[in-house]
């Protein structure tokens, strides 16, 4: 047998023991408070503690009777838990001859809250599709525009959607409202549903119209069983500006469809004498209840959408 | 070559991306049942050809028939082709036979006989266990199979396959091209197949289109492609490792270079020899080296430069009148650099270009 | 019918008097009144009664400050003609002063209903502060601001302002219309005399209003009820506000001359404005709401409405006819003063909003901001009276 | 014949067809929208939209306006700290996060909560602590700290800093979850090979990979900015543009003019200019997005 | 294999990600100024053992030494160590020479040594045109060539590379091999690379490392893995097209298999000669055919199933008694399917496996 060009010179021998090494072996032992840890975990405590402060203030205070209230210290924890304030906000509070509290305006949330977020999202999904994978001429042209939306002030707005409404003969109904908050949604949504579907491979999207499915088709059949993380991020983005949204919900509806935050503005607003901050805050709290809930249930999903959606590079 | 039956016509066609033309003018006639792969390097317009066949693209100017049918403006789904993608494309959230079966449905076949369908596909590519699967459960050449058998179900008359393989490891991909050219076998439908890889072009084509900048520069048999590439640019691309160039130029049958002349008896001249400046090309597992090289033509004494043996084979760069040489030499060839080796060729088996049109001579 | 009623009403008392108004409608087996109530004040209710108008949606009646307010609404026919009702209840006859009704009439027709008055000019000081700052309560705006420091050094806050632009510039007025006089103050706005408004006399008021601004300095409240407040618990000395202060009073079960004392026109002049609050009624189109509005606007003028509605609003009833036996001192001393006719126009009757906002704006300014000397604070109010229109 | 070349006004019909809604929405209601605002912003319409035009009289009224002023340079100041420093917080506490932190999932919860509330609630959370007697100053003083002076929402120089406090801590939030999924889009081997190069931690952030994360940077400052110019509910719901008019801001002065001053007209000329100002920032953003689409 | 002084010794290394063992226990020595190839299929644990080298990821148990200094728990940046990664990780906003440059500018170094040293290493690597270029403005083979750079510059004896060319298209790899291969001859420093591709395992390394399921199967010459391969794994492993196995059973050195008894004179048995159930291989370069298979030892009578002609070669594939056996012959030959075909080979050129413990015999 032949030897080839035999570069490895020092290469000799058989399997011997190498010259005697010594030295640290096995893992690296991990200073469990390194100097770097505790910046990090100091750092974050720290600014969780700031973050959490006003929640703190809010749920202490609204634990909160009126005279400890009048006593001082917003920081410290009440010295007699009380739920008044809380009933008081939730059925009680008056606003004018009405004293049902918040509870009138939560269903009307709901009510409100459901459709809007539901069409909202169907429109700026189809938008993103139709703008990521159907590129037609002068899309971007719309989607400019869309994006300038983004910035205008709603007040702007408000008179000449008054005036498209009431062209549109839906003044003053649920569905006026609906479709004002799925026109104002439409910009951020859009363009994170855009960004997404983009980020998508685009040979899934000639696969599908090969096999000859038309634009619904892929749309439902192949593009929404794959972007749940978007929808998550679309839904929390949508739940949460619309359930606090106080402009378009006074101004384009009726009392008999006031959503909660109406009844909010109203409690808060309304002084009686002193300001009842125990109230106030219940109610706010109570206000805000559901959004939270949404954040601290899908805040994994919503980090994952953010990523997958938000930021394409 | 005349084709009386195109499965596939192409003609003029031209696409641009706003101001860059991808495709330009370009024609291709594929007879029915032909294997045809395109091959080209990274960015010369295989894979918009292929879209622009498939109808994912719409072409700026031309026509394209396939089955003698216009289809340049027909859907995608209406041209008879099926495709297979390099990413695989599968649909994530479907199984593996829902894949299959998705097209069927979309065009409104009966239960029973996408189920038939489904069945005789997935019997084919034998992926019957994997059909209740998704395809995140799968491993990359099932994958690729549950790809093809996607395209298979619909009965299309062509199948566009875009570097299918690429994304496969070598082991795989050996096999896996032995499978598609069986199925080619099976099936006889016409097959236009995207691809980096010289060797599954070689080995898979009935015809091979060579691709450059959007045009078509050879379009023929894998044999005539490698024996008498039409120029410069195919004779370099095809090959590895690939051809041997030596500048020098043309007159009465002889090739002047700084090696010396070298006498081109044997050589088939593509027209009448002409004289002017040229390249004379050379593969390197035409060279013969040390006892063979003396039964050779031409003969050169070299000085060994670099080895790089392979096992199966041993690559040795060898200079000769600063010129550099690749030479295959047989895997238990020993040589060493700096080593003298005789080595030559015969003109019968070298490839000359002219210099400035790099048109075959 | 049901009848949707817009308005801004949502403090203690205001809460109470709008109760006897829906208390009137509710009696009327045929006609409820269904309650819009927006908390925030005209600026955040009247858009939305705006849009509602615009966007061809309206509610049955609204409250607006009469004056110019609706003026536009009027003119582009989007308010409904009263006249009718105004002829049957001979409102004409029993509105007092007339004034009231003059500021709803547009080209001889009647377009509101006004339902109380009420004056701006009024001084509220807590009898319990002065005490324990060892001063006598005075009895004028002079010795008022003589006692301020007293007030301080007792640790009460001298005057309660609270920080909404409307008070700030409500303050102003009420100092131009005691201490320059009503002539000057009607001769400005309703002229739009800058002459006069750059003049001397101004000056002064100018530098009145600087030393209303020092005793004001460390009132940290927002809303007008929240200052008055502070005077109800004697943390402050006292607070320039209009007569719906009373409510509060009332609300909190203070009695007038015992527990706190009111100066009208500051106790420099006697004179009070007639503003007030009016109801409107949109053209709804709709017959049965129509005969709601109908019904309201006659009830909101009756006697016993008037009345009742009044007294819990700290207001003046519209008509001279009705018996106010219940009401308390102060009342009484605005009704003393209506009753001799020493009356002036309310600002809002002289003033569109767009010169209102702009004086809001001057004199919140003005009043927060100790670095802006009256001079230049006079500046600007000239060129806002040389803008108006 | 069909196989002439179809009308590409029927090319991807449906696709079309999904985007009306788009389309309208875009052309109705924004551009309509901002045509009528702009319109009627050269008319003098005071409570309903009238067509009497009076030329530039609004905008050199606004021009002249001293609140106005006080707004554009509030909106300033609070655009250019609120911007610098929620990306510049943002960004930090990404990066904290991205250290595999044990608890990550806490932290980022507790940091992103308050974007769930509303401005309303955010503005009167804070300005409850921010008052003096109640909140930080009183319980500082309590504490024995008697000249202990931190009343921001009641100090006019330095009020707009008191709403910048509450804004960012609803805002940063989200800015660090944007900026956390950009450095997860950092790939890996570009770590790697900074470590291999002995680069420091810090610089490595500085230099390598904030620079990589343009994009990121620019969808973020595209939420915020939009964010910005909108500020509104905020300043109501803490200051209402006290003490005096210190903390006013554009689109409050577009909402009292046109709804309480009952001007339409001026409230109109303030919109346009700030519609004016938002062109300024979409169209290199559009050029960025669309235009410079030649980078790898 | 004794290595008197080695640069790089690795003992006992083990690192798991969790539960999963990634690498088990393992050894390697290199020698100075070796060039060591890891070779192995995805997911072997290639990249982790490298990356453990560099100090990027933190050991479960073991000891690194690189140059006689006990490194496990040293700064990657302080092992005198340069790395080169697959996807280049440049910095992508800073120039090339910036790219070049920060590394040493962090360790502190004076201007006009860096300048220097940034100098020296564009001129080896030819890059002095590009050095104000960003990277974006690079074309991969240029990008690689920088990714190198910022390892030369750091004046490391050791050099690391994980697939550093895996990106980039056949012609370029292939260019890029030798420029490496020079490289390598000239600094003479260590080098450890990772790769997925035979050809440049067999051409640039001195010795390969065969790694599967984290641990290193084969640690030898590039010729001595291929012509003896030490278990069945490395055998089928290494060669393209694979080797051909044909199962049977070894006794008294005779192969006895479905084809027919073969004599296995010739055979360099590992150790004494067993008997038991066996698999034997035979390299398709290895098996002759026609008038060359009449000359070996071994002959079988076969018949042509499937051709692929490469160009250069052709490869046929054989059945015997159900068996398939892939042969490569000459690009030349001419071969149809179903013609029978006499093929041969030496048994002195084939492998014998034990089939339960797949190890050489
Ligand atoms: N959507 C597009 N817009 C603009 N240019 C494009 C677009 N798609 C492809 N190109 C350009 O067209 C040319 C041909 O691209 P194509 O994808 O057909 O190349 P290819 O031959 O398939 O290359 P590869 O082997 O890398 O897949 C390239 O230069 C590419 O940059
Ligand atoms: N961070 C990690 N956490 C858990 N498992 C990991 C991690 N990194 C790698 N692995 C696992 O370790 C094994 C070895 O990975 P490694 O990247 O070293 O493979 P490789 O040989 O480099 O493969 P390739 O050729 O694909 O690069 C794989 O099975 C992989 O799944
Ligand atoms: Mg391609
Ligand atoms: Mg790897």
């Amino acid at each position: 047998m032949s030897e080839p060009a035999s570069l490895s010179a020092t290469a000799a021998g058989a399997d011997a023991v190498a010259p005697a090494l010594s030295g640290p072996r096995g893992p690296r032992p991990r200073k469990r408070l390194s100097r770097a840890n505790i910046i990090v975990y100091g750092t974050l405590i720290v600014v969780s503690l700031y973050y959490l402060l006003p929640l703190y203030v809010m749920v202490v205070t609204s634990l909160k009777g009126m005279p400890e209230i009048r006593l001082g210290n917003i920081f410290a924890p009440p010295m007699e838990i009380t739920f008044e304030p809380w009933v008081k906000a939730w059925s009680e509070a008056c606003t004018g001859l009405n004293c049902d509290g918040l509870s009138r305006g939560f269903w009307n949330s709901v009510r409100i809250t459901v459709p809007s977020v539901v069409l909202s999202i169907a429109i700026a999904s189809v938008n993103g599709y139709a703008l990521a994978n159907w590129r037609f001429k002068g899309a971007d042209v719309f989607f400019t525009i869309l994006i300038f939306g983004a910035f205008i002030p709603y007040q702007v707005m408000l008179y000449p959607i008054v005036i498209l409404l009431r062209e549109m003969g839906l003044y003053g109904t649920l569905g006026g409202l609906v479709i004002v908050h799925s026109i104002f949604g439409m910009p951020i949504l859009t363009l994170l549903f855009r960004n997404y579907f983009t980020s998508l491979p685009e040979e899934l999207f000639k696969a599908a119209r090969v096999d000859g499915a038309g634009f619904w088709g892929i749309y439902f059949r192949i593009m929404l069983p794959m972007s749940l993380p978007i929808f998550v991020v679309a839904m929390i983005l949508q739940v949460t500006g619309i359930w606090n949204d106080f402009l378009f919900g006074v101004v384009y509806t009726k009392p008999d469809i006031y959503p909660m935050t109406v009844q909010l503005n109203n409690i808060v607003n309304s002084v009686q004498g002193v300001k009842e901050y125990n109230v106030n805050m219940a109610a706010t709290l109570l206000t805000g209840l559901v959004p939270l809930v949404i954040y601290f249930v899908s805040g994994k999903l919503f980090v994952r959408g953010i990523a997958a959606g938000a930021v394409k590079g | 070559m005349h084709i009386t039956d195109p499965s596939i016509s192409i003609r003029n066609l031209k696409l641009s991306f706003g101001a860059v033309e991808v495709l330009k003018d370009l024609d291709l006639d594929v007879a029915q049942g032909e294997f045809v792969v395109l091959l080209g390097s990274s960015g010369c317009g295989k894979s918009t050809l292929l879209n622009c066949i498939a109808g994912l693209l719409d072409v700026s100017d031309g026509q394209i028939f396939i089955g003698g049918r216009n289809v340049t403006w027909e859907e995608p789904s209406r041209r008879g082709i099926g495709m297979v993608f390099q990413s695989y494309a599968l649909y994530p959230q479907m199984t593996v036979e829902a894949n299959l079966s998705f097209g069927l449905k979309n065009a409104g076949l009966p239960r029973d006989e996408i189920a038939r369908k489904v069945a005789e596909a997935a019997r084919i590519l034998q992926i019957e266990p994997l059909l209740k699967r998704k395809p995140a459960a799968l491993s990359g050449g099932q994958r690729q199979r549950v790809a093809i058998g996607r395209a298979l179900v619909r009965d299309v008359d062509v199948f566009l396959f875009d570097e299918p393989l690429s994304n496969l490891d070598a082991k795989l991909r050996a096999g896996l091209r032995v499978e598609i050219k069986q199925l080619h076998q099976t099936l006889s439908n016409t097959m236009i197949y995207v691809t980096h890889d010289q060797v599954e072009a070689m080995t898979l084509a009935d015809r091979i289109a060579i691709m450059k900048g959007g045009q078509v520069l050879q379009f023929d048999t894998p044999h005539e492609i490698y024996a008498r590439p039409s120029c410069l640019y195919v004779a370099e691309f095809i090959g590895s490792p690939s051809m041997n160039f030596i500048d020098g130029a043309v007159a009465e049958g002889i090739f002047a270079a700084p090696v010396g002349d070298i006498a081109l008896e044997g050589y088939d001249f593509a027209g009448p020899p002409g004289t002017g400046p040229a390249r004379l090309g050379i593969r390197p597992e035409h060279i013969a080296s040390g006892p063979e090289a003396e039964a050779m033509p031409v003969r050169l004494e070299t000085v060994v430069e670099l080895v790089e043996p392979l096992g199966s084979d041993t690559l040795v760069r060898v200079g000769v009148q600063g010129q550099s040489l690749w030479v295959r030499m047989d895997g238990q060839a020993v040589v060493q650099p700096g080593q003298a080796l005789q080595v030559g060729f015969a003109p019968a088996r070298a490839h000359l270009f002219d210099k400035a049109t790099e048109a075959r001579l | 019918a049901d009848l949707e009623v817009t308005h801004w009403w949502t403090s203690g008392g205001e809460a109470a008097a709008v109760a006897e108004l829906a208390r009137a409608l509710d009696a009327n087996p045929d006609h409820s009144w269904v309650d819009g109530a927006i908390a925030g004040g005209g600026g955040t209710a009247r858009p939305i009664v705006v849009s509602r108008i615009i966007g061809g949606d309206p509610m049955g009646a609204f409250q607006f400050n009469h004056g110019r307010q609706a003026e536009e609404l009027i003119e582009a026919g989007l308010l409904r003609d009263m006249t009718h009702v105004a002829e049957a209840e001979g409102w004409a006859d029993i509105v007092n002063p007339p004034s009231l009704l003059e500021a709803c009439t547009v080209d001889g027709r009647i377009y509101c209903a006004p339902v109380n008055i009420h004056s701006w000019q009024w001084l509220w000081l807590s009898n319990a502060a002065f005490e324990a700052a060892g001063v006598d309560v005075p009895t004028n705006w002079d010795e008022y601001t003589a006692a301020a420091d007293a007030l301080r050094a007792a640790d009460i806050q001298p005057l309660a302002l609270g920080a909404q632009p409307w008070q700030s510039s409500g303050l102003f007025n009420v100092l131009m219309a005691t201490l320059a006089g009503p002539e000057v103050l009607t001769q400005i706005y309703g002229e739009g005399d800058s002459e006069l408004a750059a003049g001397e006399e101004m000056a002064r008021v100018f530098q009145a209003a600087a030393a209303a601004r020092d005793m004001a300095r460390g009132s940290n409240v927002q809303d007008w009820n929240q200052a008055t407040n502070l005077v109800i618990t004697d943390a402050a000395g006292g607070q320039i506000m209009g007569d719906w202060a009373q409510g509060e009073f009332a609300v909190a079960g203070e009695t007038a001359g015992a527990d706190y004392t009111c100066l009208p026109g500051l106790g420099v002049r006697d004179v009070i404005s007639t503003g007030g609050d009016a109801f409107y009624f949109p053209e709804t189109g709709d017959a049965e709401i129509e005969a709601a509005q109908d019904a309201l606007a006659a009830i909101l003028l009756a006697p016993d409405t008037q009345v009742a509605f009044n007294l819990k609003k700290g207001s003046l009833p519209i008509r001279g006819d009705v018996d106010l036996a219940a009401a308390n001192d102060c009342m009484k001393k605005g009704l003393e003063i209506l009753a001799a006719g020493s009356t002036m126009p309310d600002v809002n009757m002289l003033n569109t909003e767009d010169t209102n906002n702009q004086l809001n704006d001057l004199f919140v300014q003005f009043f927060q901001d100790d670095g802006i000397t009256p001079e230049a604070a006079q500046e600007t109010f000239v060129s806002i009276v040389r803008r108006k229109d | 014949m069909a196989h002439a070349r179809p009308n590409p006004l029927f090319r991807n019909l449906m696709a079309k067809l999904a985007a009306i809604p788009m389309i309208l929405t875009a052309m109705v209601v924004f551009v309509g929208g901002t045509a009528w605002t702009v319109t009627y912003s050269f008319t003098n319409s005071k409570l309903l939209p009238r067509e009497k035009f009076v030329g530039l009289q609004q905008y050199e009224r606004l021009w002249e306006t001293e609140r106005w002023m006080v707004s554009i340079e509030n909106l300033m100041i609070y655009g250019i700290c609120s911007m610098v420093l929620s990306l510049l917080i943002g960004f930090v506490l990404a990066a904290l996060m991205d250290q595999k932190i044990r608890f990550e999932n806490t932290f980022r919860t507790i940091i992103l909560y308050p974007f769930a509330l509303s401005f309303i609630v955010t503005g009167l959370v804070w300005q409850w602590i921010l008052n003096p007697e109640f909140g930080i100053q009183g319980i500082v003083r309590g504490m024995g700290w008697v000249g202990f002076t931190f009343d921001p929402l009641y100090n006019a120089q330095i009020v707009i800093f008191g709403i910048l406090i509450a804004g960012l801590w609803q805002g940063t939030g989200l800015v660090m979850v944007l900026m956390l999924a950009g450095l997860r889009g950092i790939d890996q081997e570009i770590w790697k090979a900074a470590r291999v190069d002995g680069i420091p931690m810090w610089k490595t952030y500085l230099f390598i990979v904030i620079p990589m994360m343009r994009p990121v940077f620019i969808t973020t400052l595209v939420i915020i900015a939009s964010g910005i110019v909108k500020l509104y509910d905020l300043v109501v719901a803490q200051t209402s543009g006290g003490p005096g008019i210190a903390s006013e801001v554009p689109a409050k002065y577009v909402y009292d003019y046109m709804f309480s001053g009952q001007n339409l007209g001026q409230g109109f000329a303030a919109s346009t200019m700030m519609l004016l100002a938002v062109l300024i920032v979409v169209i290199p953003w559009a050029y960025l997005e669309f235009g410079g689409k030649k980078r790898v």
